[in-house]
């Protein structure tokens, strides 16, 4: 059977103008386990979706089990008629449901009118336990833990006959066991009953333990396809770009700098374990490692906007890890947040106003001082070039990466900084304003402070950045010093594999 | 005392004082399940008791008016989701206009068809006989049927995904919005039905006879935790301390009669303090 | 338009109604036939408003003082402090106020005339009545506000039962204290039901809107009942025995000729049943339910009232 | 800004349309009552007065709304806090010595008013912030159990003879009428107006008002630059309700000079209206309440040609009409 396509795509699709698929290529064999890799935004999610039906793309070519397929009209509804099931990321069951509710949703079995769910329940139950994913069907999607309520959607996806099963980094909620689980079972769905299986992951450990063959995706399109046998290396070189552009490298601090920040054991729930990290005065710390390792945790606690669990954090040698978010804003933190949309701007607010917010050292400590707000905005505006330059504008009417350079000015203008924690301060955002955001962070090092980067952009961090620790499932499991050569290591350690 | 308690004709007052809550409690359960807020269930009673006083006048038939104080009450709910679903307007908001309009709305008819400023002319009813009162049997009805009905039917599990999360619903090809409209619609049917049950058991309408049943009604609704047949075992709780409070009255218990008819609010209040997050939570797409 | 000869024409008079509104088939009603009398018999131009909210009571008595009518009357206690308010701010408009009694320590206002009735002794007579028709031995009394006003009612029923059957029971109940217990119907009914469940198997109420639930009850259960203010036998025929009558129209009417005739008196004119103020409802319609030789009774006792040899306490 | 004034505008051309259907329901000619209402209204010193001061409490109560929903929170309990005032304001003025002079007299019953409403506002934020009580649930009881406790200490200790009306409160602490022809109009207009002034300046000058809106807008974004999110709730409700009972002077100091049952009844409620037309801004809410107050007003003054219900409709119609040209205005902003 394998050696014949299942799916067969070539899909365009843009989002307000911006092209996300720009006829990425992927061609998956029946009974086989298809890999999709690529960086953040590359387009993996979006391209899954539309296959689904979860979207629809702009335009392209899709074959599903020989069928030519109109991308217009393809919809959930038709894709699942098709036999394709969906699994995304953040799960799709209403959580007050049961599983076998949930599963039976829009094609509900009814006796004389009412529901009649035992013979669904049964043939879930069975089926689960062909496959090794034990379900409990009359268990409440929400009381399901994240891996428990993955395994119920894959079972009912299987249940409605999938021919084709999508996943979409499955394997970032699930524990380590858990995931070795999961992949054993997608790899026997697939030999054993014949399911193609699409997986889109960021470990390259995952990859070289379950696929058949490797599709890469980057800005949209793809790069390459691997088919076996797999070569890691060339997989994470192909996923990153061959070649990066040559960066100034960072002047070096001095080793007897002051420190600037020091964590010290910083545990949070079960999301961030005994971080030790410092950060010396001129310096540039990289966080890497996958989306959803920890990076909030490790943002918000520094920022003080969740309560750390255990282990203390000091600003300048003093310890801050009780202190309110304003208080380590007063004593030199800048925090600028992950997402601008949620936490970073007041999307209604002027660009002005976002510029002043919560900065008293701008505004007064009461009555506002119009013209020094109006001042500091056109100082802003000026040094990031932020377009349109018009502090009157509102934060909503610019573009993700104007917005961001909003944020950043007013983060690193704060007085007598001491230390800049930025998350994710480039997703999103274009070439150029990903320039002057870079200066901004070197300029805030160059002045004394200490600057923590946190991004799931590896390449960002090498340009960026003296040193890179790694982060991977809430640890710190790495580090070293920013060299292109250092590269192929530390992409291993964030995807778990040995270097 | 005590027998005046156990007798039937107590028990029978409870369950007619009950019927509006109950009824209005049901169909603000459904609408919420299905993630519409109902603060709009005053204008359905009040809506509901005038249609039904109205054509129940007109036609002599307290059959034919219980079915416009249904048709009235599915039209309040109509017009709530027109107005919050496909115009996007505030939920809130809608139900706090609608409530406005009823008290106005009604009035306004009442002086439109009868030349009168609070009262509509007679209308023949059910009378007090729980058991010979079909909208006593709607009640009793629907608190069994509901309950099993978002259980165990297709429109009940579809409409706990619309509340729960309309994507899922969407997912598998079907619209959360109609989904939303219908439950909306039998939810405002049965709200208008405990408006009928308020102007045919007295023989005609009198302005703003709801008297915040809806209120009363919706905190119910939360406080069970938005579970239809809790829900109404609260509302019959309320139908109780009325009960009693009347016949305290009846037998000169001295009670303070201004603060007695607050209970349901302060036993609200203090389920939301005490339990404050532990209660169950509101459906989660509720208002969105 | 032919010119008028009639007594009131060019007199402006304004009314503003209490809850209820001018059809409540009870008070209201009574005075809205008053002010319709006037309208055609004496030619006066009238205008009224049915307030709906509290503020708006006040709201519609100024708008009416201001237009400078000749006359405005406030149907019912509950305009008492706002009637000796405005007629201050207004001493030019004439003032009357139906079941009005001066606020503590206010004395006669030059320009504010209180129409009150002496509602204890038409009570006492259907009262009377009760007690002779029971056979439960027990009657009940549905109260709306719980105010000395009502109070008045409740005391001359319950002293006239007594008068006519010493052994009797009366139960009572009040709707509430707020202004809105005059106007729920839905209360009234249980409260009656609780009454009747009680054994009692005729009841008076003394409660607006919230009588037609009394009514309800009463035509339920197949039991009587007493109306009030005007002749509620229409209410249900089947049950109201009688209904202790209040001339508001007859006040209404009279108080637009006096100032007609320009002979308006300031002060509390009492009217009870010497002055035909308050009566009760005799005749073919209600005749199969209420015998005649009960009639007789009762116009013997009304006689007494008058006469002095009957004391009627109204607390 | 000038969305604001759009969504106003098409709100206010829906409810004339509507309006005018129901007029022509009511038999009547829309233009002739729309023209009778103004010009009766405008043309009389008296009803003016009457107008205004309807404008007056709901321009309160407005604002109280407004710096709620500024804050992010829906205070529905205007209504309830307003009571509270009415309540605290009499029995203060009821208790001072006779003879109090009018200086001591109307700030203590200014201050009881708004103590009394921010008691009830304050307990509101407080339960939302600490308790995750939802404001409009906790609010739409605070209401109902405030208005019934309001009645139960009347009749208890304040009304007397059968009134629902307490004792009078000292001359000092009456505010004088404007003297217009007699009507209800007083000095509490003064009152709201420095209120409207005053949130004008918090709002618009003043780190506070920047504080408060930032957290009504984006609870994370203020959260991230420092502003304590809870304690800026807390704040603004228990302003709000502090506003709301400020209400009370207008009926209670500027009018009955008594506490009376269901005084300034509606005046909460009415104020979402205010809140919502005048679209947050304490300027726009001051003239949202002067057109309600005109259509209250105007109500009664053509009481004559349609039911007075009609215009109590328009009330509500014309909060559905923002309701829904928020969104509409909005998405039609955004092509
Ligand atoms: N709904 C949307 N509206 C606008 N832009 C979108 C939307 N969804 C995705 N994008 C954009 O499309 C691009 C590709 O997104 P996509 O989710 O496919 O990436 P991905 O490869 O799945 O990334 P990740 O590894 O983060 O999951 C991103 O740049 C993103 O900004
Ligand atoms: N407001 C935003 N600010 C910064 N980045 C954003 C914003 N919105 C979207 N993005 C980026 O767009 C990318 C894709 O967004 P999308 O909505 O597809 O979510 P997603 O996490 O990829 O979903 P999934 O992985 O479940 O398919 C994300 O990786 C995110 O980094
Ligand atoms: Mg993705
Ligand atoms: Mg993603």
């Amino acid at each position: 059977m394998s050696g014949t396509p299942m799916l067969e795509a070539t899909l365009s699709k843009s989002y307000g103008g911006q092209l996300v698929l720009r006829g990425a290529t992927i061609a998956a064999m029946r009974g086989t386990v298809h890999a999709l890799v690529g960086e953040n935004g590359a387009g993996k999610s979006t391209l899954v979706k539309i296959v689904a039906g979860v979207i629809r793309a702009d335009r392209g070519d899709l074959v599903i089990d020989d069928r030519r397929i109109d991308v217009a009209r393809w919809d959930r509804v038709a894709a699942r008629r098709a036999g394709i099931g969906i699994v995304q990321q953040h799960g799709a069951m209403a959580g007050t449901l049961t599983v076998v509710e949930n599963a039976v949703l829009g094609v509900e079995p009814r006796r004389a009118g009412l529901l009649s769910l035992a013979a669904t329940a049964d043939a879930l139950v069975a089926l689960g336990r062909e496959i090794g994913m034990p379900i409990d069907p009359h268990a409440r999607a929400d009381r399901l833990g994240l891996g428990a309520a993955q395994r119920a959607e894959i079972v009912a996806a299987l249940h409605h006959g999938a021919k084709l099963l999508v996943l979409d980094e499955p394997t970032a909620v699930l524990a380590p066991i858990e995931v070795d689980g999961l992949l054993a079972t997608l790899r026997a769905l697939a030999r054993e009953r014949g399911t193609t299986v699409i997986i889109v992951t960021h470990k390259l450990d995952e990859v070289r333990a379950v696929a058949d063959d490797v599709t890469v995706l980057r800005e949209g399109r793809t790069v390459t396809t691997f088919r076996p046998p797999l070569e890691p290396r060339a997989i994470a070189r192909a996923m990153v770009g061959a070649d990066l552009p040559d960066v100034p490298l960072p002047t070096p601090v001095a080793a007897d700098a002051p420190v600037a920040l020091a964590l010290a054991g910083v545990t949070v729930g079960a999301a961030l374990v005994g971080i030790d990290l410092t950060v010396r005065a001129g310096e540039l710390v990289g966080v890497a490692g996958v989306d959803g390792n920890g990076q909030h945790e490790l943002a918000h606690a520094i920022a003080g906007l969740v309560a750390v669990d255990a282990g203390t954090i000091a600003l300048r040698g003093a310890s801050i890890t009780t202190a309110t978010p304003r208080a380590r804003l007063q004593r030199g933190l800048a925090h600028v947040p992950e997402d601008r949309h949620h936490g970073g701007l007041v999307l209604d607010a002027s660009v002005a106003d976002n510029l002043a917010l919560g900065r008293a050292d701008v505004t007064g400590r009461f009555v506002i001082d119009r013209p020094a707000v109006a001042a500091h905005a056109t100082a802003r505006i000026e040094e990031l070039d932020i377009r349109p330059p018009d502090g009157a504008a509102l934060a909503s009417a610019l573009s993700g990466g104007n917005q961001q350079k909003v944020v950043i000015g007013r983060e690193l203008s704060r007085p007598g900084l001491a230390v800049v924690v930025a998350a994710q301060p480039t997703r999103g955002v274009d070439l150029g304003a990903v320039a002057k955001i870079h200066e901004q962070l070197r300029a805030a090092a160059a002045s004394g402070a200490g600057v923590l980067v946190i991004s799931a952009d590896l390449d960002e961090l090498l340009a960026l950045c003296h040193r890179v620790v790694v982060l991977l499932r809430g640890e710190l499991v790495g580090e070293r010093v920013a060299t292109a050569a250092a590269r192929g290591e530390i992409g291993a350690l964030m995807t778990g594999a040995k270097p | 005392m005590i027998s005046i308690l156990l007798s039937a004709t107590f028990g029978a007052q409870i369950l007619r004082i009950a019927i509006p809550y109950v009824l209005a409690a049901l169909g603000g359960a459904i609408t919420e399940r299905s993630g519409v807020v109902d603060l709009a269930l005053e204008a359905k009673l009040l809506f509901g008791a005038f249609a039904a006083a109205a054509v129940g006048h007109a036609t002599s038939s307290p059959m034919a008016g219980l079915a416009a104080g249904i048709a009235a009450g599915a039209l309040v709910a109509g017009v709530q989701i027109g107005l919050a679903l496909w115009l996007a307007a505030d939920q809130v908001i809608v139900g706090v206009a609608l409530n406005l309009l009823a008290l106005a709305g009604t009035r306004f008819l009442l002086q439109l068809l009868f030349d009168e400023g609070s009262n509509s002319p007679y209308t023949p009813g059910f009378g007090d006989a729980v058991l010979g009162n079909p909208i006593a049997w709607l009640a009793l009805v629907a608190a069994i049927a509901v309950p099993l009905a978002l259980r165990h039917t297709r429109w009940g599990l579809r409409l706990r995904a619309a509340g729960d999360r309309p994507e899922a619903l969407a997912a598998v090809g079907v619209s959360a919005t109609r989904t939303r409209l219908f439950a909306a619609l039998v939810g405002g049917a049965l709200a208008g039905a405990g408006g009928a049950q308020l102007s045919l058991s007295v023989n005609g309408f009198s302005a703003d006879m709801s008297g915040g049943r809806g209120y009363i009604a919706l905190a119910m609704v939360i406080l069970a935790g938005w579970r239809p047949a809790w829900a109404a075992i609260a509302c019959v709780g309320v139908a109780l301390g009325e009960s009693l409070r009347i016949y305290f009255q009846v037998a000169d218990v001295a009670i303070p009669r201004e603060l007695a008819p607050l209970v349901p609010y302060v036993l609200t209040l203090v389920v939301l303090v005490v339990l404050g997050g532990k209660r169950r939570p509101p459906p989660a797409s509720l208002g969105k | 338009p032919p010119p008028t000869t009639k007594p009131g024409s060019g007199l402006r008079v304004g009314l503003v109604f209490d809850i209820g509104g001018k059809n409540d088939k009870s008070f209201n009603e009574a005075a809205y036939r008053g002010l319709e009398r006037a309208r055609t018999e004496l030619g006066v131009d009238v205008t009224y408003i049915e307030p709906s909210e509290g503020a708006d009571r006040e709201s519609a008595l100024r708008t009416l003082a201001a237009r400078g009518l000749d006359l405005v009357i406030g149907v019912g206690f509950i305009f008492g402090p706002d009637l000796e308010h405005l007629a201050a701010k207004f001493p030019a408009v004439k003032f009357a106020g139906i079941d009005y009694s001066p606020s503590e320590g206010v004395g006669t206002i030059a320009n504010l005339a209180g129409l009150r009735f002496r509602e204890h002794e038409g009570s006492f007579v259907v009262g009377a009545i009760a007690g002779m028709l029971t056979r439960t031995r027990t009657v009940g009394f549905v109260g709306g506000m719980k105010i000395p006003l009502i109070r008045k009612f409740e005391a001359g029923y319950e002293a006239g039962v007594l008068h006519t059957c010493p052994t009797c029971r009366v139960v009572s109940a009040y709707a509430g204290t707020e202004p809105k217990a005059f106007a729920d119907p839905s209360l009234g009914e249980e409260l009656a039901a609780a009454q009747y469940g009680q054994g009692a198997d005729l009841i008076f109420h003394a409660a607006g809107n919230t009588g037609d639930g009394v009514f309800a009850a009463a035509r339920e259960r197949g039991l009587r009942a007493i109306g009030v203010d005007s002749d509620q036998y229409d209410n249900a025929p089947c049950c109201v025995v009688t209904s202790m009558v209040k001339a508001v129209d007859v006040a209404v009417v009279d108080i637009i000729k006096d100032v007609a005739a320009k002979r308006f008196r300031p002060g509390i004119h009492e009217l009870g049943l010497a002055e035909r103020g308050v009566g009760f409802i005799a005749d073919e319609r209600n005749r199969d339910l209420l015998p005649l030789e009960v009639v007789e009774q009762a116009r013997v006792i009304a006689a007494q009232i008058v006469a002095g040899a009957i004391q009627v306490p109204d607390r | 800004m000038r969305r604001e004034v759009a969504t106003v505008g098409i709100a206010l051309l829906a409810a004339l349309a509507i309006g005018s259907a129901l007029i022509l329901v009511a038999g009547r000619s829309p233009g002739h009552v729309w023209f009778a209402m103004l010009a009766r209204t405008l043309g009389d010193p008296y009803l003016f007065g009457q107008i205004l001061y309807k404008a007056t409490g709901l321009a309160l109560t407005g604002l109280a709304v407004a710096l709620a929903l500024d804050a992010g929170l829906f205070n529905i309990g205007a209504e309830g806090q307003l009571t509270a005032g009415v309540l605290a304001c009499a029995v203060v003025g009821q208790a001072l010595p006779a003879g109090t002079p009018a200086i001591l007299a109307i700030p203590a019953c200014t201050l009881a008013a708004a103590l009394a409403g921010a008691a009830i506002g304050v307990t509101i934020g407080a339960l939302r912030v600490t308790r995750g009580a939802h404001e409009v649930i906790t609010s739409i009881m605070l209401n109902a159990i405030v208005v019934g406790v309001a009645l139960w200490i009347g009749n208890a200790v304040l009304f007397r003879g059968g009134a629902t009306r307490g004792g009078a409160i000292v001359a000092g602490a009456e505010l004088p009428p404007l003297g217009l022809a007699g009507s209800a109009a007083n000095a509490s207009i003064v009152i709201a107006a420095l209120c409207v002034g005053g949130m004008w300046w918090l709002r618009a000058r003043t780190t506070w008002g920047a504080a408060w809106r930032a957290v009504g807008r984006d609870p994370a974004a203020a959260r991230s630059v420092g502003i304590g999110v809870g304690r800026v709730q807390i704040l603004a409700m228990l302003g709000s309700g502090a506003l709301a009972g400020l209400a009370a002077t207008n009926f209670v100091l500027g009018h009955k000079h008594a506490f009376e049952e269901g005084l300034g009844r509606g005046t909460g409620l009415l104020g979402i209206s205010a809140a919502l037309l005048g679209r947050l801004h304490p300027l726009g809410v001051a003239l949202a309440a002067i057109l309600l107050g005109f259509l209250s007003v105007g109500g009664l003054a053509v009481n004559d040609l349609v039911p007075k219900e009609l215009t109590e409709m328009l009330q509500g119609v014309v909060l559905l009409s923002v309701a829904v040209a928020v969104p509409w205005v909005r998405r039609r902003w955004a092509q």
